[in-house]
């Protein structure tokens, strides 16, 4: 599946980048899938993303406060800028063991 | 030995990374419980975002050295359906002398459940299932 | 199962313990090395004046419930003659939650070395050798 | 083996006791054998059983400060006195593990 996110506050005058989207567990199901692909204005932020999900599945948007983001494997913030072709994993709390 | 495995784990294959000179060798093991929070458990399934768990792993097994001094550490971590009385994880330290094991075996499963990307959903007896966080 | 063995240890056959609601199993293996005080050691050998030595096994078991909580401990010490890199002694410490499990098979290696009636000697490769006390 | 002592403080007028004595790790090297048994007379302590040893085997004096002893499998003291038919251990530092 790919979603397709043209924020308003970054009109796509220019080609989008294209984002890799892993999710897990909570996040998985209530994504209906692990991994997806989102197109994004150049210059939107791991926030955008996560905006462009919520759009489409408004049933996430209160897991916004517990979860947390990799960016190409490495723990990010919500503030990061993203990259075409970013891997980005969004990680609901872990418990592992 | 850093590994995610759907296989059942087999805790003497840990063993692999005792170096001669070890003189003590501290192993966990976490086992499906039956019951959490007064529920009984009919089963669990554990995910992973595999290559940063084992990245995960990875930086436990140096912290801990940093920490503790020189020790060899082996975590493998089982994901997929499990039922009670299998081994989830298992963590492995070996070092010339056992205070070092010790701490070093537990810093790493502490450190695992805290902070690897691994999430485990209960399955109960009495219907229903939840992810559960912070592994208790 | 607490005992004295002249026969090489089987870490897994401790495993016998485990209940259903152990969430976490410890493991302690005592591994002979191949030096001590920078003297290379060719062999050991242990006696243990065994009746006592499991009597202890099995207070220091009772002690350890007792500070720690509901918890089951195995301990298998080996006699005879060994070499490096094999298992003189095995504690498995079993409880709902880890930090018991921990806990417990520390407690039990700790006090096992002070007060259990077993003796170790080192052989050491430039000759001769020497009853170690206070195990290290 | 069987050593037979009659202390000087305990004329032997009563039939004396047999005690069982084990030793270990460097007091059995010493004693040349893990295990022999001890005639001493009736009312003879721990100390007396060393003592009728030391008298034998002079090379384990020195190993006095350091042993502990067991009486019947429980750990006593050299002022215990010894019943006909006790087994003595005599235990050198421990380093089990």
């Amino acid at each position: 599946m790919e979603i397709r996110y043209d924020s308003p506050r970054y009109p796509s005058k220019q080609p989008p980048m294209r984002i890799r989207v892993l999710v897990f567990a909570r996040l998985r199901e209530l994504l209906d899938g692990g991994e997806r692909s989102l197109r994004l204005p150049e210059g939107a932020s791991v926030e955008d993303a996560w905006d462009a999900l919520v759009a489409e599945f408004p049933a996430i948007a209160q897991e916004r406060r517990c979860t947390r983001v990799a960016r190409n494997g490495r723990l990010g913030s919500f503030d990061d800028g993203l990259n075409d072709g970013d891997e980005l994993a969004l990680l609901p709390p872990v418990g592992g063991g | 030995m850093f590994s995610i495995t759907t296989e059942s784990i087999e805790p003497r294959a840990l063993e692999e990374i005792v170096r001669t000179g070890d003189g003590g060798v501290v192993t966990f093991l976490g086992v499906v419980r039956d019951e959490a929070d007064g529920r009984r458990v009919s089963g669990l399934s554990y995910e992973a975002f595999e290559p940063m768990a084992v990245r995960e792993f990875e930086a436990i097994a140096r912290e801990a050295r940093d920490r503790f001094g020189d020790v060899r550490i082996a975590i493998v971590h089982r994901i997929g359906e499990l039922s009670a009385g299998e081994i989830s994880v298992a963590v492995l330290a070996s070092a010339a002398h056992r205070g070092t094991a010790f701490d070093a075996c537990r810093y790493a499963i502490d450190e695992l459940k805290r902070r690897a990307p691994i999430w485990k959903k209960e399955r109960y007896a009495d219907g229903g299932s939840e992810w559960r966080a912070g592994g208790a």
